[in-house]
């Protein structure tokens, strides 16, 4: 991946993260205000395709987002170089890929 | 000790002393303090007065030929053209090597990687026309051209790079310097690579591992704008990932 | 020796980096807790009772405000780069800080 | 303490010594017409392209393209700035080459040069042209020729030794070729011998041994030095030439000296003395807008008047312009006046004359070519195109049409030429005057530097007697001898620039010497050189100019007639009808 193609990923992930974000804050604070009850959430979330699709982009862009920031970060503040920094950071990508993926699907699913 | 008389007020300077084969070490230096003295003076009676030994780098000694940068209390600086009272605290100096370029010996740093990334951000001239042709005429108003202009004071002080602190965490990293020259190029009418350029600023240590942190046009003695010149690097490399042409 | 480099831009640059490094610690946390609800509802309700406390409330609210503040400052980045403007950058870096300090408040009010 | 042994030796094929624009065009010249394969290297006692005067360059460049200017009556102008005494197939070949040049920086160098609202080159006349004829980037124009220029070179396989200072030219046994350079690695403090088939020394000049000079501090004479000792012939020597207007800040500060532009006079500032008066009507018609040398020997002579050691030099006052039109207009030179801690806006500036530019230099042909086989000079350090006085604008063009030319002539010059073997005792000799203070105790430098500036600024400065020079003789000497026996420590050379302090003064020592015998040789008084006690110019036609030598260690200095080659005096070569000026009066 070239340094502009990571560079485009990492800002049109932020863009799509974008308006999620603000529903997401949104949400929580609509959801706060009653106190959570996993019930409450689930109910609202589970069997529904739009909140499986919302979350489940927000976590393909969240991941491909901070896993390219946290590369720079490596490189830059932990002095990570080379195919070590692309692998940690790939590794990270799909960690949270992964973890994300899971709750996405206990919640909607 | 000449220059040491009595009842005349003194400056506290700390130097910072050592180089590649010597580890950096502080040492200080009691100097008269004048009415009108810049840090390159307080660092030039040091040589001449006290220790002979001392190592530092000017030139023109009016802020045109970017040699005397220092890091004065912790900021880059052009020695030659900083007043001693506008940088003074509380009565002292703190003066060492530009950061983030390599140490010869004392406050004189080895510039040479400032101006490989310069080249490699292919930082200079595509001809279009030789000497055989006419001046080719150019609209000085035009926004090419003012775009290209905005960036063409540059003395290559180095003091935006040693500013930057994605320099100092990515060595591959062009600095600002070297890619405003980029930009400048990539706006001036009678360049021939404008690809070549975003190329050459597209790839490893390019435009886009810059953070926008601005230090570069904080500190710039010229009062340029690296960090503009860079975003318009950015938008113009994006621009050409959509088809866009300049 | 000590660099001395506090101006708006940079302090909105390590805000930035700050708080997306927050934020990319505390999610796998956040995944982790969501995804007890697949095999354990009540678990999940246990734990989500905890917002009621004042650290767990703090913990979020500085979530929420770590949010707030990339958010905010990643748009700015995103319209300093992308947008041809260029000169007020200063005002931008001001005016992304004090939104973000805006939500974060009115969410902190709004859960009490 | 040092022999020829730990001397490191290293070949090239073309040598280049400074890079101002002489140097650096030199390089791009040779690349461009050496044959395929040759090594070019640049040696610089300071950082390439960051050091010398052609960054410094501020008015402008000379060259006459439009407004209705031609070759011929740039050249007029320069043959008469010059009163009648420069090399005219030189003055000849800087107006038409400088026509090239121009285009060759905008074109394929890539500088931009001020335009009219129209896209046209922006071109004014400094004092003493008879044409719009200056081309610049604003006042800052030598940094766009020299960043430029240099980007081009560092991106050339051209090999670079930065920090490396020239301190001899070291011949062949038999004297008549230059087998190589013998220089300090700055950096390391050690020796290295470079030998190249072709060397090219554009160091520049610089007339620093004054007390207030404006050249950058790298330059100290050390081309002509060297070129004395090797036995070349050097003219023009007593031509220096004064800026009207340098700084004063007192001598512990560097900025002392350096100019405040040519443009404020220009734009109506005044000058004034102590009690307030302005005084240069007095002197010329023209007041403050007279040329140079007018205006830089009414200061001098205003200054004698008052003589009140408090307080040296005059006022430049911009005030009356408004200080708002004044900061507007010359925002950097306000700018840099407020660095320093001056109001130029809206106080007074005090000023002085200040030592600007060398118009002497070695004897060369028209292809840069020397005496010595091998050796080729140019820029600065190359006299004859100027003769007693140089127009402002035809520095910086004279440096990049001759450096252009040194290159291509040296480019296919080395076909014929092969690597020579050193004379070991000149070699041996020139080590050991580097060395020479390691052998004393260490003392400082500077208060002898200082003493040699006082002596210059009394005796061989803006207006001389022939008294006052042989004093100054004295003076010198006296100072020289001191040096002598002032050391540097030796524990630590790596950029010791005491050591360096040292052999700048040894130099300027040198020159010193030289620029005060041919001061004395030349009884009248033209351009830059005048004579209290023969204030009149001399016939035109009987026009001759000094020959300075170093003959078994003493400087002998001999008068050769200028060769009207092109034409003479009372003559010109613009055609019949031709306006006296195209510029519209001020
Ligand atoms: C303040 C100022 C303003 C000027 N303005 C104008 C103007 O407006 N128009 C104009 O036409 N002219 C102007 N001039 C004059 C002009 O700058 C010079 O005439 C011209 O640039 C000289 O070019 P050069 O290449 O010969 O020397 P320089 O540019 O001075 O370069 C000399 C080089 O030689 C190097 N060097 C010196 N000694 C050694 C050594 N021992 N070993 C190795 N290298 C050495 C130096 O480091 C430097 O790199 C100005 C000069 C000054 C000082
Ligand atoms: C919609 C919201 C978001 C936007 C607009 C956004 C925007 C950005 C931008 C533009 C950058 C690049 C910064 C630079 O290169 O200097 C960035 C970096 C980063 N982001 Fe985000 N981001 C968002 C959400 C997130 C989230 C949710 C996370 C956490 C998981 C995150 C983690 C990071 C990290 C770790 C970096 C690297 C920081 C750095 O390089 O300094 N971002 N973000
Ligand atoms: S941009 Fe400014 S700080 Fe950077 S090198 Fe150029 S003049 Fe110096
Ligand atoms: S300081 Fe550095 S990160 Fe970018 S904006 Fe300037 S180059
Ligand atoms: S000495 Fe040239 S910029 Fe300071």
């Amino acid at each position: 991946m070239t340094e502009f193609r990571l560079y485009m990923a990492q800002r049109l992930s932020a863009l799509v993260m974008a308006p999620f974000v603000l529903v997401h804050i949104g949400v929580m604070i609509y959801a706060i205000q009653g106190g959570l009850t996993a019930a409450e959430i689930l109910g609202r979330t589970q069997g529904s395709v739009f909140w499986f699709a919302f979350y489940g982009l927000f976590v393909v862009a969240v991941s491909i987002h901070a896993s390219i920031g946290l590369r720079t970060i490596l490189g830059e503040w932990a002095g990570l170089r080379g195919g070590a920094r692309d692998a940690v950071s790939a590794l990270i990508g799909v960690g949270l890929f992964a973890m994300g993926a899971t709750a996405v699907w206990a919640v909607t699913a | 000790m000449p220059g040491q008389d009595q009842g005349q007020d003194h400056l506290t300077v700390t130097v910072m002393r050592g180089g590649s084969d010597a580890p950096q070490r502080p040492e200080a230096f009691q100097v008269p303090a004048y009415d009108n003295q810049t840090v390159l003076d307080v660092v030039s009676w040091i040589q001449q007065n006290t220790d002979p030994t001392l190592t530092y780098r000017f030139a023109c000694r009016v802020g045109m030929c970017g040699s005397c940068a220092m890091m004065v209390n912790g900021v880059p600086r052009w020695t030659c053209r900083t007043h001693v009272n506008k940088v003074l605290r509380d009565g002292a100096l703190e003066v060492g090597p530009l950061r983030n370029l390599p140490v010869i010996k004392d406050l004189a740093a080895d510039m040479d990687p400032f101006f490989d990334k310069w080249v490699a951000a292919e930082g200079r001239h595509h001809p279009t026309r030789s000497r055989d042709d006419d001046i080719a005429p150019i609209d000085p108003a035009g926004d090419d051209r003012q775009a290209a202009s905005a960036g063409i004071e540059c003395i290559n002080c180095s003091i935006c790079y040693s500013a930057c602190d994605t320099v100092a965490g990515n060595p591959d990293y062009l600095g600002p310097a070297a890619l405003q020259r980029a930009w400048t190029l990539f706006n001036d009418a009678k360049d021939d690579s404008r690809d070549a350029i975003l190329d050459a600023v597209s790839g490893k240590g390019g435009c886009h591992s810059c953070h926008s942190m601005g230090s570069c046009t904080t500190y710039c003695p010229n009062d340029l704008d690296p960090l503009s010149a860079i975003a318009g690097l950015k938008r113009a490399t994006v621009k050409r990932a959509f088809g866009g042409r300049k | 020796m000590r660099v001395s480099r506090a101006h708006p831009l940079w302090l909105a640059y390590v805000l930035h980096r700050l708080s997306g490094l927050g934020l990319a610690l505390f999610l796998p946390l956040h995944f982790w807790v969501l995804s007890y609800a697949l095999n354990d509802a009540a678990r999940l309700d246990a734990f989500l009772t905890l917002t009621d406390m004042p650290v767990v409330k703090a913990a979020e609210f500085g979530l929420v405000f770590l949010l707030a503040v990339h958010f905010f400052g990643g748009l700015r980045l995103l319209a300093l780069e992308w947008l041809p403007w260029s000169a007020p950058q200063k005002t931008w870096a001001a005016a992304a800080v004090a939104g973000s300090f805006l939500v974060s408040t009115t969410f902190l009010l709004q859960a009490i | 303490m040092f022999t020829t042994k730990d001397i490191d030796r290293h070949d090239t094929d073309i040598l280049i010594l400074g890079t101002g624009g002489a140097g650096l065009f030199a390089a791009l010249h040779a690349k461009q017409t050496a044959p395929e394969g040759t090594k070019v290297t640049i040696a610089v006692k300071g950082l390439i392209g960051k050091s010398g005067c052609t960054r410094m360059v501020q008015g402008g460049y000379n060259v006459a393209v439009g407004h209705g200017d031609s070759v011929e009556r740039h050249f007029m102008d320069t043959i008469e700035g010059g009163k009648w005494l420069p090399d005219q197939d030189m003055a000849w070949r800087l107006c038409e080459q400088a026509v090239v040049r121009i285009r060759e920086l905008e074109n394929e160098i890539g500088c931009f040069f001020d335009r009219n609202g129209d896209g046209t080159l922006h071109q004014k006349a400094f004092a003493g042209q008879t044409a719009d004829r200056t081309v610049h980037k604003g006042d800052l124009t030598g940094i766009e020729i020299i960043n430029r220029l240099m980007e081009q070179v560092l991106s050339r396989d051209v090999e670079k030794l930065q920090e490396h200072r020239a301190i001899g030219l070291i011949p062949t046994k038999d004297g008549s070729a230059l087998a190589g350079v013998l220089m300090i690695d700055m950096r390391t403090g050690r020796f290295r011998l470079v030998r190249a088939k072709t060397v090219l020394m554009a160091t520049g000049g610089g007339p620093t041994m004054y007390k207030y000079h404006t050249p950058s501090g790298d330059k100290t004479m050390d081309g002509l030095a060297m070129a004395l000792r090797a036995g070349l012939p050097l003219r023009d020597m007593e031509m220096v030439q004064f800026h009207p207007t340098g700084l004063l800040a007192g001598d512990h500060t560097r900025m002392t000296g350096t100019v405040l532009e040519e443009g404020l006079r220009g734009a109506g500032g005044q000058l004034v003395n102590h009690s307030g008066q302005r005084f240069m009507f007095d002197y010329d018609a023209k007041g403050e807008r007279a040329t140079r040398d007018v205006v830089s020997r009414g200061i001098y002579a205003e200054m004698r008047k008052t003589n009140n050691p408090e307080q040296e030099g005059v006022f430049i006052s911009m005030a009356h312009l408004g200080p708002d039109l004044v900061a507007e207009k010359f925002k950097g030179m306000v700018k840099r006046c407020a660095d320093c801690g001056f109001d130029l806006a809206g106080g007074k500036v005090e000023v002085v004359p200040t030592a600007h530019y060398f118009m002497g230099g070695v004897v060369v042909d028209v292809d840069t070519r020397t005496a010595m086989e091998g050796l080729y000079v140019a820029g600065e350090d190359a006299g004859g195109a100027h003769g007693s006085n140089r127009l402002g604008g035809n520095g910086v063009a004279n440096s990049t049409v001759y450096g252009g030319i040194a290159g291509d002539v040296m480019g296919r010059d080395v076909a014929g030429f092969g690597l020579r073997a050193p004379d070991e005792d000149v070699l041996e000799a020139e080590l050991a005057r580097a060395c020479h203070p390691f052998s004393r105790t260490p003392g400082l430098v500077l208060p002898l530097r200082k003493q040699l500036q006082e002596a210059m600024w009394d005796e061989v400065g803006v207006m001389r007697t022939e008294t006052g020079l042989k004093r100054g003789l004295t003076r010198i000497a006296t100072v020289s001898d001191a040096l002598m026996d002032v050391g540097v420590a030796a524990d630590n050379l790596a950029f010791n620039l005491t050591w360096h302090d040292w052999l700048n003064l040894r130099s300027l020592f040198d020159v010193s010497e030289v620029i005060t015998k041919a001061a004395l040789a030349r009884e009248n008084s033209r351009g830059a050189h005048y004579r209290e006690d023969f204030p009149e110019p001399g016939a035109m036609e009987d026009s001759y100019f000094t020959v300075a030598r170093q003959v078994n260690g003493t400087v002998e200095v001999g008068r050769e007639d200028v060769q009207f080659t092109i034409v003479r005096p009372g003559e010109t070569v613009l055609p019949e009808g031709a306006p006296e000026t195209l510029v519209a009066a001020q």
